[in-house]
């Protein structure tokens, strides 16, 4: 799993309020939160919050098919977070956003790829994890 | 399944077939219902008079046209899209009402074929569709095309690996991205959707979805696509007719 | 061809102001669109509306690419004795078309 | 007739949205609150615009924002209205509609159905025939960006 220095500047607000929170990054693979919450943010890109709420502009282009993000580090850690995006449960309608099989009919421009790269999984459950309940 | 008997009972997921009809008309807002509701305004019937002006033109070397066959459409199409897909007796297997248009063109009149999802395959369709206005879909369920249209309207596929059921069977009346899941019933069309800024087909919006969750759409003919719909058709028995409809 | 489906009373009363409804046909391209090669799609819009009766002026109207496709237009007309209404539009292309409606004022 | 073709980024509905990553538009400029500023003084000159009499009724959580429905009516008797002016904050281009009545038009009312490019505010102008302006303002949520701008 990718890891690297993530920088003050970096980090989302909320991620240095806690020392914990600041203790479980640090100890566990690193992600980039702030390009974490682009790609959350990026509807074309991740697709989350068409099932997703959570702590984004425009709530109401924001869908209820699924929990709140918002809370989302202090329900899950970090590691069940990164399980939920790479191995959801299959009863759930969340996608695995790394396989690139066991899949049916994919279409030929999406065929062979994972939804994300492991890079912007890691960024993702970086910045999952700062997202704490108030 | 013991373990997960309490999580379906608490969000009534994975419901099936919804039992309490809705149709998309329900769901849309009082604008687009407006939009519907008034023939000298909704747009669909741009497409409707098109069709009326293509029943009676002659076309291919017999100089046909659907009226030298058919007649008054107004008597004679009258509750026949309501019956639409049935299972064609020459192949034993369902035929879609754009599909049998379609044969008629080519076959009876030997005329070219219209394109899918041109002004004149639409106009007709929908010339076509509105003699059914308010009459209930009634379409017959037994053959074994409704089970294999089920399978694949639950058959997870894609990229982001969704089932046409896990939206619109278990989820309907929720929000995929702020916009509320309709139950999915094919009563409208052709149908004039916002989204197009045009009128188009149950092929269209199926290719639609199914690009939406990034799968290989089936193509607009194939046997699976007339199985679908012929499932949505017997999924949505007894909602009535409601071409041309307004969508989102 | 655009198709224009003009809906206006057969009758009305002398002096009493009616509705004129009108669709027409018309992508109204607005010109801020790309294809999927990611070419600009040309600009294609009706750019005027004018109503007249017989000769007079009832109403008059340009319109910009926010006006949405196949356009919509309700307004209001009123008359003193029996004539034509007429409602000619041009678009990008500077094509002219026209649409009557003959109405008896009783 | 506009039966179009599908057409990037605008085929289908919000998945398509994200089917379509790799075409879709580069975001447009939007026109802003100051232009229609602008726009309206060239309209009215040295005159100034009062709240009242125009009434502009939109939705105020709009659907789709390729077709909102919108009506616009002065509370004038027939013949003291000139003209009625609508404008779009947040369009690419502001103007929506310039709308004259005649010496045979009728009541002074409008129905017709536009586009919003995202959630803005709409103005409405009327001009009446003795020189004074009215206007009506409306600030409403677009649930579904039209893709057109």
């Amino acid at each position: 799993m990718p890891v690297r220095a993530v920088s003050r500047g970096e980090l989302a607000p909320g991620i240095l309020r806690g020392g914990l929170a600041l203790v479980a990054l640090l100890t566990m693979a690193a992600g980039d939160a702030s390009n974490g919450r682009a790609i959350i943010a990026n509807r074309q890109l991740s697709a989350c919050l068409l099932c997703h709420t959570g702590p984004f502009p425009d709530p109401h282009l924001q869908g209820n098919l699924a929990p709140s993000l918002a809370g989302a580090g202090s329900r899950l850690t970090e590691a069940a977070l990164r399980q939920r995006l790479i191995a959801p449960d299959p009863d759930s309608i969340m996608p695995s956003y790394a396989a690139t099989a066991g899949l049916h009919r994919v279409g030929k421009q999406w065929a062979g790829k994972p939804v994300l790269t492991p890079q912007q999984i890691d960024d993702v459950v970086a910045f999952l994890v700062t997202l704490r309940a108030p | 399944m013991k373990r997960l008997l309490p999580l379906l009972l608490l969000c009534s997921i994975a419901a099936g077939p919804p039992v309490d009809l809705r149709s998309g008309y329900d769901d849309a807002s009082a604008e687009t219902r407006a939009m519907q509701d008034d023939d000298g305004g909704n747009p669909g019937f741009l497409w409707v008079r098109e069709g009326e002006a293509q029943w009676s033109q002659p076309a291919g070397p017999l100089g046909k046209s659907c009226a030298s066959c058919h007649g008054d459409a107004t008597v004679s199409m009258r509750g026949v899209a309501a019956r639409y897909p049935l299972i064609d007796k020459a192949t034993n297997r369902p035929m879609t009402l754009d599909r049998r248009i379609g044969e008629c063109r080519t076959d009876r009149q030997q005329a070219e074929a219209l394109p899918p999802e041109s002004d004149a395959a639409l106009g007709l369709a929908a010339y076509v569709g509105l003699q059914s206005r308010g009459m209930p879909l009634n379409v017959d369920a037994d053959n074994p095309f409704v089970a294999a249209g089920r399978r694949l309207f639950e058959t997870r596929m894609g990229q982001l690996n969704l089932s046409c059921a896990q939206c619109h069977d278990d989820r309907a009346g929720m929000k995929l991205a702020g916009a509320v899941i309709p139950q999915g019933h094919p009563n409208g069309y052709p149908e004039y959707r916002l989204e197009w800024q045009a009128m188009g087909s149950l092929n269209r919006r199926l290719r639609n979805c199914m690009v939406g969750v990034r799968a290989e759409p089936f193509p607009p003919d194939s046997p699976e696509m007339a199985a679908l719909a012929l499932y949505l058709a017997v999924r949505a028995k007894g909602l009535k007719v409601e071409t041309p409809a307004v969508r989102p | 061809m655009v198709r224009v489906l003009l809906n206006v009373p057969k009758q009305v009363r002398k002096g009493e102001p009616f509705d004129v409804k009108l669709l027409i046909s018309h992508p109204m391209e607005s010109g801020q669109r790309r294809d999927a090669m990611g070419l600009a799609i040309p600009r294609d819009i009706v750019r005027r509306l004018v109503c007249t009766f017989d000769t007079e002026e009832v109403f008059g109207m340009d319109l910009f690419p926010a006006i949405a496709a196949n356009p919509f237009l309700v307004f209001s007309a009123q008359i003193e004795r029996s004539g034509t209404l007429s409602i000619m539009f041009t678009d990008d292309h500077g094509v002219v078309q026209t649409e009557t409606a003959a109405v008896e004022a009783v | 007739m506009t039966g179009l073709p599908p057409r990037g980024a605008c085929v289908g509905r919000r998945f398509l949205l994200i089917a379509a990553a790799g075409t879709l538009l580069p975001a447009i400029a939007a026109a802003s609150p100051v232009q229609v500023a602008v726009l309206i003084r060239r309209l009215i000159g040295d005159a100034t615009v009062s709240e009242g009499r125009v009434k502009l009724d939109l939705p105020v959580l709009v659907e789709n924002g390729n077709t909102v429905a919108m009506t616009v009516s002065v509370d004038a008797p027939i013949g003291a209205v000139h003209s009625l002016h609508i404008f779009a904050e947040a369009n690419p281009l502001p103007e929506v509609l310039h709308a004259t009545f005649g010496p045979r038009a009728g009541v002074p009312r409008i129905q017709t159905r536009i586009r919003l490019a995202t959630s803005q505010t709409v103005v409405a102008i009327a001009r009446m025939r003795d020189g004074t302006f009215w206007q009506d303002s409306v600030e409403l949520l677009v649930t579904l960006a039209a893709c057109i701008d």
